[in-house]
Order: structure tokens, then C-alpha cells, then sequence
């Protein structure tokens, strides 16, 4: 048992701190934000060059190495800063499923180009039926010849704006709910019958509607193996999971920091209000719950890397916790703050809204509670 | 003590049901049971309905166009209307400084600004908040200073809500120097929009949406007449508004509304588990569940709030106790916001700001309820800050009901 | 609607005030609580004089009225004083079922001798594995010849050592879980066959686990209709649990003041520690918490009242509402007491204790609240 | 960072494991796990059952008779005893005093005293606080006095677990006068419980049963050579004690067993609603959750503990984050309590404390794990009051973490 961080480790989360603390002030991240695509190619690059993008792949994939922990340290780094850059939906996400379920060419060809910052990725999972069961899927591709036909619904389909590439889970066999016949594509953003409609989410990030319409694929752009993709996808959003609550650590630390920060400069009936008991053990209370939070996140990754078999019931576990710290923590801040704190004139509120959306993505608080109990 | 409703108030009930039923525009019904952004026309066009109906202001004395109802008839009247889904009468005029102008001010003011107000010709914001004030109200900056027979303004006011649409708004503003106490220093004016040196600058809430203003005087001339009461008695005026607004400021009907809007659309969304039509959320025991914990909560709450109803009608004065309806009625209202956001689960994501108009006419991203789920949660997490925080309320309970 | 409260019922509140005032100090009550039976047969007697003990029931069953609304009031007042005699179990729960099914001769015979205080009554209902599903019977009685044949095990029998007759539930037909086939017997309670082992209960009641061995019973004590008792049952216990609601009520407003006075006059770190706004809020959130139950308990009450058929939701929402505050405030007096409010020499860790009981009492704060859900 | 215990990791589990099954003694082991008090022969027949093993000092250095045991070590150690239901350590002379005397007393001292404490021929008590003290520790007032060769000391000590057990008592005692500032003030005696003027009397707590006591001190002596230290830095040495109190506070082990065991009981008891023998009250939605919930968090403390060892293991002192483990630590245990009120349902009333003793003969009631639940539950909301209450442990976070 070993809860120390390497020195490998220890400049990687160096380095983005610098970054976040030269590139991403409050200012800048609004711009890119209300910029035509979200976030900005220049970062991109710079952190495929920094090989940030590389980290969640083995070292035989070209990777950094890949473990659950270096995942964990380098998405609570990103969290701090409220990095947008679409690294969970298109390297975490995405390249997950490749490097799970890919050919060794699909995995040069694509790992590759992704590392490199050359390409973007969207998996496309969720259907509007579906809420958080990763099983139940209506789009169906039905193989006629050495083609796939693709139709159906995919909804709010994260980076699926950007993506080169889109991963799409259908059913190549079996019933709206069945574990067996789930099928990964991969499709081109440009196929015709693909139609897009873009938005932006309310936390400062990118996702789609999807429809396929009779979409006409190869077979050869099957990604793993058909009517098995089940497993693959729940491993990989057990890992995205994971990196979203590491995440949500980072954004939680910032967020009690600045609410201490701002009450001892705030002031009212003459004094700071820091210097009011009863905010004070709120704030010893944010603390606690982030720290809770830190450590629940620190075994869900643990237990990733130790392939025990228990890496599904810690997750959950770490999901659920960290729901309630980010609930807590968000709610806490922008009362602590008052009247600023509702505006968009200040980070807490941007801030709250991401630790908003963190406990509805990839399965609500309530929704791993329940997985939790129940595994 | 019983529960019952009277022969008569039965008969009120059917009277506000065909009313609501027959005057209530359907599109504006919509878009308060969507619970979309309304804009000025919804609320001044339902406002001059009731006017018609003699029903506007509630509250008022009979002399001043009041409706001289019960208690128990305002009770149904609230319901009633949060069931239909008519809007809220906007506050600031109607419930907030008309009571002050037919309480404190003369009578040529009563005259000049009730009449306006009951007819819904002009708009009303307020003037309380400044930047730096916060909850320490009374710690204001805005200065008015006597000038033959004007106060000339200055200064800032913020979080005024819908001041855009204001052709009036009602300051407190500092008459005396720093050195005096505020119990004596504070006088309440009413301004005129129009007047030159004023300018109204939007603030973006976290919904994305321009409700709320910064309001800024430079150099404002305010005739001596616009002054309400004595010079220096502001404060006090005020506190008596305050009392007013926290009395109001449960909203039970409209919680039990929202609650029960909330409650079918559980019902008509998937659990993700099952592909059967009543596999929805609200099978889930966790979900049902809290659901409960919060009707059940409204249910107290709404207790409370008749019995203090019941206590002002017999003569007692709203207490503190008040503060409960405030704290309690925020966290319910809150929490249903919450349920909206879980229910719409990845569809609370979406921000496609152009839904939120009413009239969008593009292709819709999730179902309709889930559209603003996300921005009414942030929105209103505004409530337990503005009106006097939960935490100045519970400040208030300590002091004065329990001696602390 | 009407909110007041009668001339009558503001005497009734006040006189048991008074009562409490002059004899139900904290060391007159722990004499009750430590004597051989656990209350005083004199104040038992003094209650029935007042015509306390004819408050649940109507005119013409010789009662004072029997209005929720008048139980409510009393058993507030009573919950004061955190008293120990069995109004509860004897009068409001087994007296209510005599009230609600005896004939004629029964009710005549018995409330009569009840409301004069000469009369104890306990009702015998709950079974190890029935938890709050009052149809949850195994207990057996058959009909043999004239006689009725009991057998069976009944727990937790509220003054159950105290009681001269106890009415049992027990199953004449049906199978352990259904409606029907619940009936309702009057036994004595120095009946052969009877065993009692009596005990103390945790907040200074009484109770006894009754095991019934081929009892044999004149098929006349029956109370009510042969297999149709369930209805009665649960109007009753609802009725029972409004009273033990309103009782509640009172405890927690004497704890959250008694909390109050305690942190004016204990001193730490040279100030009263009611001075820290920490604690302050907390205090607040008690006293909110007890309105909140107060609230809704006259709902309930009115709701019963009002014969509208919602009663039983009522009372769920004001059992799982009241449990809650109970709850808050029960833990919070003992943690703002400090050391002093976990020791028996205080009365903060008594009403604590109570607080605790009434949570598990009658259906638990979370049955109530899903009763409620599925009502 | 890893999860992974090494080979010898394992094969030192082994050994514990073989150890505890050999060794404790089964009436012990089933009062541990039936949460039943235990007697004082209890307690030492075990702790000589570890000294003879050598595993009696598991934090002391080696050169006094610890283990030399690695964090890791330490953490395996702690789970197989609760998971085996071995009774704890008495704290005050192994944990408390100990690393006091081993810390700051003289080589005299520590050859006196340490021997006794190892081989648990001597029980300890603490006197730290008094009746007018509570949390403001440092404003005792018990006195010593010098009087030639020895202090003669005057007071009452309060909260003394198992006091009526003790041969000695470590006090905290006011050498200095009023004026005197506590860091100046305070001294640190190791008193005889058979000196002349001691008299202990019983406390009774919720759960109705004698644990802790008051100790009174008339005109007692003591002898100058029982000070630990130099008088007037008693305080000094008790915050380092007190630091090491909070450390294993956590007492993850025991809530993990405990919890195992709510489960199980959970799993055998009827939900009321099925006749079938798995229709228990695990298989009800809101109480599954509601484990689940108490377990995650369990696990969330367990890694906030871990880190926090592991920080001290690379030299790194506890930090002020170590009041996380107090607050949590009891929240967690007490929220553990109160589970098995509510799986006791209705056999939660009963108060039959016979019951408790171990050797009752009597006929049962209600299940056993019923038994002592409420009791238990009540007598365990002295958790967050005592060692620094949860309220002083925010106040440290505030002060020494937040800088507020």
C-alpha cells in the first residue's frame, strides 16, 4: 500500500497548473467559452505536445502509461481550472473505447492521430430514452451485405460538435434492453443521413443531437467485436466516471478556496464576513466534503488499477460521494458569496453550474447509490 | 379549529375558477406552466384583466381599490391562480410600495401613485440594494442632497429587478451625513425613470437571461414632493415593507403547483430500466421517495403559513416567526428546482437560450420541462440570498424569538 | 378554515400545565419512572376527576367531545411534561378501539370504568416479525363450541403489566398477511394460559412481551365484527399516532428552550456559549424544525377531523415529518448540552431519549414516509 | 501510488489472523460483537494475552516493547482485530500516558511506569476535564499546591471512563496561580488511586450503566517525583497528547465490523411486509440506500485515514486535517447506531438490562442484537461531545486549515 505521488506524477500536475495559471484566467475561459467552437485548437495542440493527451494510454499504444491514478491527478488539474478543451468525451471517453475495443490498426491509425491532437472524437451513447442505462438502445445498424445500415437517435452527444469521428453504440441483435447485440460503429461526422444540431450546455461545454438515417457504413468500421460492445462501454464510463469526479475535485478545491478568499474580503455590518461563526463551520464543512471527496476518488482509482473486479462498486461509490460534496460544495459557495454569486460575473457561479452537471452525467448520485447497493 | 370551506368560500372558489378559466390568455398559461421567462406584455395585459375584475390588489384596503377578502379567500385566490397557471402580480408596485405610499404618504401622493399602480399603467422596481451593501441593508451609499426644492442623487443600486421595464422606482436613499444613525438618516423616495441622469445597466444571472439591473444616479433631480413621509424615517418605512414581503414570500401555492407539474413529468419519463409506458421515474422508490420528503415538507409549510395567516387576521402582527415562511419556503422551492434538474437528467445539459423565448420555432432539444431545468435551479438559488438571506433570517429568529 | 383555539380547549391545555408545574418536576417524574408500577395510581385518579382521560371520546359515549384537534392539545400538554402515565396505550389506543367497535354494552361497560380511572387497558397487536404491517398477524384464535381458543406470541405491549384486560389481535381466518380475518378479543389478563414478562422501556415506559397458550375465551369478548378488525386497527393507530405526534410537539418545544436556557448560563472560553453564532443557527433550525411538526401535526389533526377519507396520508406526512424533527432536535439539545446531556442527571437525555422512541413507534419516520408516498 | 499489499504484507495478515483465532477468548469475542460492556477481567486477560505475544504496545517505539510495526502493518492489525471482535485497547495507559511518559518523563519514570502499563498490571485513568470545563479544557481549576517533597492537590476531575478500575491517574492540575497564563499555568502529575482523599463516584449515563465517574482530590499528595516534565508545561504535553488521540479517532475498523454486522441483522429481520425468509429489511429500497450510503461514506473516511497515515509515515506530522477523522469518525459510528434502533423496530423499547451483562438466564427479549441498540445509540452521542468536540474540531479546521 503506497499513497505516494511519483515524480513523474508530480510534474505532470505541475505543468498544468502552470498552464491554468498563464492561459486560463477567469477571462480568458469565458472567451473560449462564447468562441464560434468552444474552446480553443491552440490549447489542443499544446497539450498534445505536452503529451497530456497521451496519458490515458499504454505505454505499447503510444501512451504515457495509463493508469487510473495518473487519469485522476491529471483531471483534477484540468478541474482547477475549468479547462473546457473537450478531454473527457474525446481522449477519456473515446479513445478509451478504442483502446479497449480497437484492431491494432484501428489503434495506430486513430490513437495516434489523437494523441497527436489531430483528431477529435465523440462517442454517442445516450438516446432520450435511456436515462443511465447504458443497455438500453434503440438505434439499430442492421448489416446488409459488407454494410452497416445505422438509424436512429442519439441525444446530448458531448463534443459531438467537433468530432471527426463519431462512436456509436447500436444494437446489431437482441431487444430495446438486452446486455447481448450492442454493436460500436465508427462514423464518419460527415456521412450523409448523419444530420447534427449543435448547442452549447449550460456548464460551458459542447454536446449534440444525433439522428442516423439510414447510414450506410462498412463493416470493416466496426469497432471490437459485434453485438459485444456492452462490457467495453460500461468499463470505459466506469474510467470517464472516475476522471469526472477527479475532476470535480479540482473545481471543488477552487471553489471552497475562493469562498474563504472572498468572505474575509467581503464585508458587512462592518466586519468581514469570515468572521461570522456560523459561515466559518459552513466553510469547515466544504472542506471536509472535499476532502472526503479527494479520498473516495483516491480509492475508486486504486481499485481500478489493482483489476480486482470491485472497480464497478468503487466508482459508483466515488460517484455518489462526490455528487453529494459537489452538491454541498456549489450550493455552499454561491450562498456564501450572495447576490455575485448568481450572476456570470464571477467564476463561483460557472464553477457551481459544472459542479451542477457533474452529478447528472454518466449516472446521477441517486443512480450509483443504487449501483452501489445493488453490486 | 377546522379545515372546512364555508358554503360561501366554496361558492368564491367556483366564481375564481370560471374567471381563471375564461380570462386567464392561454399563452401566457403556457409559458408560466413551462415556467418560461415572461415578458412585459404577459404580465402588464393579466394585470389589467384583473384590474377589470376589481381583483388586482389583494391586499389593499378596500378605500384604495382593495378586494376586503378574507383570509381564507386570499388562501384560495393564491391556489387557485398558481394551479391555473396565471402569473405572479409583479411585486414592486402592487405589494411592495403601494402599502408604503397608503400607509406613510400624504394624500395627494395616494392620488398621484395608487391609481397608476392598481391599473398596471406604470411599472414599479425598487431601489434597496447597493453593491456593497448586501445583506447589510442599512449600510447604504446613495446619497440625496437638498437643493432648493429638489434632493440631488447619487449613487448605485443593484439586483433591481425588471428596472428595464420601470417607468418608476422607489430609493431608499442617505438625507443625513455619515455621522448620523441610520434609524434617522434614511429617506424613501420615488423616482421617476425618465429623469435625466439615470441609466439602467443589465446583470446576467446564471440563467443566461437580463432580469436584474444595476441602476445608477448621477446627478438626479427629485422633486421634494416625491419624498414619502419625513426626511430621516426612511428606515423605518422600509423595515415595515420588509415585513410585508417576508409574509408573502412562502409561496405555497406555487410550490404545490411546480411540485405536482414535476410529479407527472416523473411520471412520464423513462426510468431507463424498462421499455413499458409506466416505467418511469416515479417507480423508482428512491426518487418517489423524495418526492414525498418534499410534499410532505410543503405540507408543513403551508401550515405554518395559515397559521400565521390566522394570527394576523385576529389582530397579531406577523412575527418573527415569519422568518420560517421565508428559510422554509425557499429551501421547498429550491428543492423542487433540484427535482426538475434530476428528472431531465442529460437533458438538463442542453442551453439553447432561444427555447426560453415561448416562440422558438427550431427543432426542440429534449422534452420541454428539461429546457430551463438547469437555469431555474442556478437562477434560483438567488432566492435564499435576496429579501433578507436565510442566514439574516435565521439571525432575526435568534434575537427575537429566542432571546439569543 | 379556522385556526383558533375554544375557550374550552385553551382551560384543558392549561389546567394539565398546571398540573405539570406543580407535580411533574424532573425528580418527581424519576420517582414515577424508577417506582414498581412506572406512574402514579393518584395522579391516574386525579386525571379521570379533571375528565382528562374522557378527551378522545364523544358525548355520547360520556366523553368530553373527541375531536383530534382536543387530543392534540392534550397530548402537547402532556408531552411538556414528559409524562409517564399510560393515557397513550390505555385510553387513546385501546380505549379508541373500544370506542370505534365496542357494542353498546361493551362501551357502556368499559369506557365508563376507563374514563373514571379505574379500568387499564393495554392493546396487544405487534409480533416479532410483524414490524408496522398491523395485518401482520400469526397469532390464532379458534373457534371452538361457544369458546374461543388463543395461541400465540404478541411484543412490546404497551403497558401491558399495568393493564386488567388486554384486547389481542389476532387472526380468526385468513392467512398471515391478509385484511381479512383480523379480529379483536377482550381478555383478561390473569386469564390461564397468559404469560406476561414485563419491563422497563428505554424512555421510562412500561411494556411486556404476552405469550398466549390455548387461551380459552367465552365467544362473546370479541370486540367488534369477527374478521373485520384491520380497518378499525388502523383508523385507530392512525388516531394514536397524531397523539403521540402532538406529544412529541411538546417534548421537542420544552427541549429546544431548555437547550436555550442551558447554553445562556454554561460558560467556555470565558462567554456563554450562546454567543457563538454557530450555535445560534443551530438553535434557529431547532426552533424551525418544532414549528415545522407543530404545523403539520394540526394538519393532521384537522384532517381527521374533517372525515374527508385523506386522514391516513395526513398522518403519515405529519408521523414522517414530526420523526424528522424529532430527530434534529432530540440530537442537537444532547450535543449543545455537551457531557451533561448523555448522563440521566439531567432532563435533556430523558426527552432525548423519548424523541427517539416516538421515531420507531407506530410505524418509523421512513415507513411513514413511504406510506405517505403510496397513499 | 498502489492498493497492493506485498507478499510479507500478506503473510503478516496470516499470522494475525491464526493469532486471533488461537487466541481470543470466545465469551470476549462474543460480548465484542454482540456490543455487550465488557468487565475489567475482560479487558486484561487480553491485553496480557498481547503482551505475551509482544503485540500489546503497537505504537510505541521498540525500544520500550512496541511492534515496529509499519503503517501498513498497523492498518492490517486494526481491521483483523475488529473483524475478529477482540476487544480494544483501554486507551489511557497504552495510548495516553504512555507516550507521555515515554516522551517526557525521565529515565526513572519511564522504568516505574512504562512496565506496568505494557504488561497491563496497572490500569489507567485520565484527569483532564472538569465539571465547569467542558471544551475550554485549559480553564481547569484543580490545584496543586507544593508543600515540601509533594503537591497537595484540590478538585474534582469529571468524565473518568473507567476510573473505578484505575490504580493510577494522569491529571492535569493548576500549579500556577490565577494570573499565571495556562502555557505557564498547568502541570502534568501521575497520581496513586490508593493516595488518601481520592474518592471516586459513578456517573450513570444514558444507557443507564457506570462507565465513567467524577474523582474528587482532598488535600491528596503527591509525591514532586510524579510530575512529569517541568512543572508548568503540563499543557504542552497534553495538546501532543491530544493530537495522538485524535489520530485514531477514526476507529474505521470497528464502524466497518459494526456496519457488517447491521447488515447480516438487517438481512435477518422481517420487513413486515412478506412471509418469506428473504423478505428482510435489506431487500427495502430506502434502507439499502441507506447503508449503502453510511458504507460509501465509510470508505470515504477509511482513505481520508490512510492518507493521513501515510503523510505521518513520510514524517509528515498529523495535521489539523486530522479533525476530519474526529468528525467524521463519530458521524459515521453514530450513524452506524442509529441503524440498529431502526433494524430493532418495536425491540428497540425494551430496556431489560440484565440483558447486558453477558450471563443473563432470564428469557429473551426480542432478538439480541435488539438489546442494547438504544441504549447504546444514546450513550454513543458523547462521541462528538468528548476529546474535542465536533464543534471545537470546525474551529481548529477554521483556525489552522482555512486561516479564518
Amino acid at each position: 500500500m503506497d499513497f505516494s505521488v511519483s515524480e513523474e506524477q508530480r510534474m505532470l500536475r505541475d505543468s498544468i497548473a502552470k498552464f491554468i495559471q498563464q492561459n486560463y484566467d477567469f477571462h480568458s475561459r469565458c472567451e473560449l467559452v462564447g468562441s464560434e467552437t468552444g474552446f480553443s485548437a491552440a490549447h489542443w495542440q499544446l497539450f498534445a505536445e505536452l503529451g497530456w493527451l497521451s496519458v490515458p494510454f499504454r505505454e505499447e499504444d503510444g501512451g504515457f502509461g495509463g493508469s487510473a491514478v495518473d487519469l485522476m491527478l491529471m483531471m483534477e488539474a484540468f478541474g482547477q481550472g475549468m479547462v473546457v478543451e473537450p478531454i473527457l468525451p474525446s481522449v477519456v471517453l473515446s479513445g478509451g473505447l478504442i483502446a479497449a475495443a480497437g484492431s491494432e490498426v484501428q489503434k495506430r491509425d486513430m490513437l495516434g492521430a489523437l494523441m497527436a491532437g489531430r483528431l477529435q472524437l465523440a462517442f454517442a451513447f445516450s438516446e432520450p430514452q435511456s436515462r443511465y442505462n447504458l443497455a438500453n438502445i434503440k438505434t439499430r445498424a442492421e448489416l446488409q451485405g459488407d454494410s452497416y445500415v445505422l438509424s436512429g437517435q442519439k441525444s446530448v452527444v458531448l463534443n459531438g460538435g467537433a468530432a471527426d469521428v463519431l462512436i456509436v453504440a447500436a444494437r446489431t441483435s437482441g431487444g430495446q434492453l438486452d446486455d447481448n447485440g450492442v454493436s460500436l460503429l465508427l462514423v464518419n461526422a460527415d456521412t450523409d443521413g448523419l444530420v447534427r444540431q449543435d448547442y452549447a450546455t449550460v456548464d460551458g461545454h459542447r454536446a449534440s443531437e444525433i439522428t442516423f438515417d439510414k447510414v450506410r457504413l462498412p463493416a470493416t468500421d466496426l469497432l471490437g467485436e459485434a453485438g459485444g460492445a456492452l462490457p467495453v462501454i460500461e468499463r470505459t464510463v466506469d474510467r470517464v466516471s472516475l476522471a469526472l469526479c477527479a475532476e470535480a475535485v479540482g473545481a471543488m478545491e477552487v471553489a471552497y478556496r475562493k469562498t474563504v478568499e472572498y468572505t474575509r474580503t467581503r464585508k458587512q455590518f462592518g466586519v468581514a464576513i469570515a468572521s461570522f461563526q456560523a459561515l466559518q463551520h459552513r466553510m469547515a464543512d466544504m472542506f471536509i466534503e472535499c476532502e472526503m471527496a479527494r479520498s473516495i476518488v483516491i480509492m475508486a482509482a486504486l481499485q481500478l488499477d489493482a483489476h480486482n473486479g470491485i472497480a464497478p462498486r468503487a466508482v459508483s461509490a466515488a460517484k455518489s460521494r462526490v455528487g453529494r460534496a459537489a452538491r454541498l460544495i456549489g450550493q455552499e459557495a454561491v450562498q456564501l458569496h450572495g447576490g455575485i454569486g448568481v450572476t456570470e460575473e464571477l467564476d463561483i457561479g460557472h464553477i457551481f453550474k459544472r459542479l451542477t452537471t457533474v452529478q447528472y452525467m454518466f449516472g446521477s448520485t441517486d443512480h450509483h447509490t443504487r449501483r452501489f447497493a445493488s453490486l | 379549529m377546522n379545515i372546512d370551506y364555508s358554503p360561501e368560500e366554496l361558492a368564491f372558489r367556483r366564481e375564481v375558477r370560471d374567471f381563471l378559466q375564461a380570462k386567464l390568455p392561454p399563452g401566457t398559461r403556457r409559458k408560466v406552466l413551462d415556467g418560461l421567462p415572461l415578458i412585459k406584455s404577459d404580465h402588464v395585459n393579466w394585470q389589467k384583466i384583473l384590474y377589470e375584475q376589481g381583483w388586482a390588489a389583494v391586499n389593499w384596503p378596500v378605500e384604495y381599490g382593495g378586494t376586503g377578502w378574507t383570509p381564507t379567500q386570499k388562501y384560495i385566490w393564491a391556489n387557485e391562480c398558481a394551479m391555473a397557471g396565471a402569473p405572479e402580480v409583479v411585486p414592486f408596485g402592487m405589494k411592495m410600495v403601494a402599502p408604503v405610499i397608503y400607509t406613510y404618504g400624504n394624500q395627494e401622493q395616494k392620488h398621484r401613485f395608487l391609481p397608476g399602480i392598481l391599473s398596471s399603467d406604470h411599472w414599479w422596481c425598487q431601489g434597496y440594494s447597493e453593491p456593497n451593501a448586501g445583506s447589510d441593508l442599512a449600510s447604504l451609499t446613495t446619497s440625496a442632497v437638498r437643493d432648493g426644492d429638489s434632493y440631488v442623487v447619487n449613487g448605485t443600486k443593484t439586483w433591481t429587478t425588471l428596472g428595464h421595464y420601470a417607468d418608476w422606482i422607489f430609493c431608499l436613499v442617505r438625507t443625513g451625513g455619515p455621522g448620523v444613525k441610520n434609524q434617522e438618516a434614511i429617506s424613501f423616495l420615488l423616482i421617476d425613470m425618465e429623469t435625466p441622469g439615470i441609466t439602467v445597466s443589465p446583470i446576467i444571472t446564471l440563467d443566461g437571461l437580463h432580469e436584474v439591473n444595476e441602476v445608477h444616479f448621477d446627478n438626479v433631480r427629485v422633486p421634494l414632493e416625491n419624498r414619502i413621509g419625513e426626511e430621516g424615517r426612511g428606515w423605518t418605512y422600509a423595515k415595515m415593507l420588509l415585513t410585508h414581503e417576508r409574509t408573502g414570500i412562502a409561496r405555497v401555492a406555487q410550490s404545490k403547483k411546480r411540485l405536482q407539474t414535476a410529479r407527472e413529468l416523473a411520471s412520464n419519463t423513462s426510468h431507463g430500466d424498462g421499455i413499458e409506458d409506466d416505467e418511469s421515474l416515479m417507480r423508482v422508490p428512491s426518487f418517489a421517495q423524495k418526492v414525498a420528503a418534499i410534499e410532505i415538507e410543503l405540507l408543513a409549510l403551508e401550515f405554518t403559513e395559515l397559521r400565521t395567516l390566522s394570527a394576523v387576521s385576529t389582530g397579531q402582527a406577523p412575527g418573527p416567526e415569519s422568518s420560517i415562511l421565508k428559510i422554509k419556503g425557499t429551501e421547498v422551492a429550491q428543492a423542487i428546482d433540484e427535482l426538475y434538474v434530476e428528472i431531465a437528467g442529460y437533458y438538463g445539459l442542453p442551453f439553447v437560450k432561444a427555447q426560453f423565448g415561448g416562440e422558438y420555432e427550431g427543432p426542440w432539444v429534449g422534452p420541454g420541462a428539461a429546457a430551463n431545468s438547469a437555469p431555474r435551479y442556478f437562477n434560483n438559488r438567488k432566492t435564499s440570498i435576496y429579501g433578507g438571506s436565510n442566514e439574516i433570517q435565521k439571525n432575526i429568529i435568534c434575537k427575537a424569538v429566542l432571546g439569543l
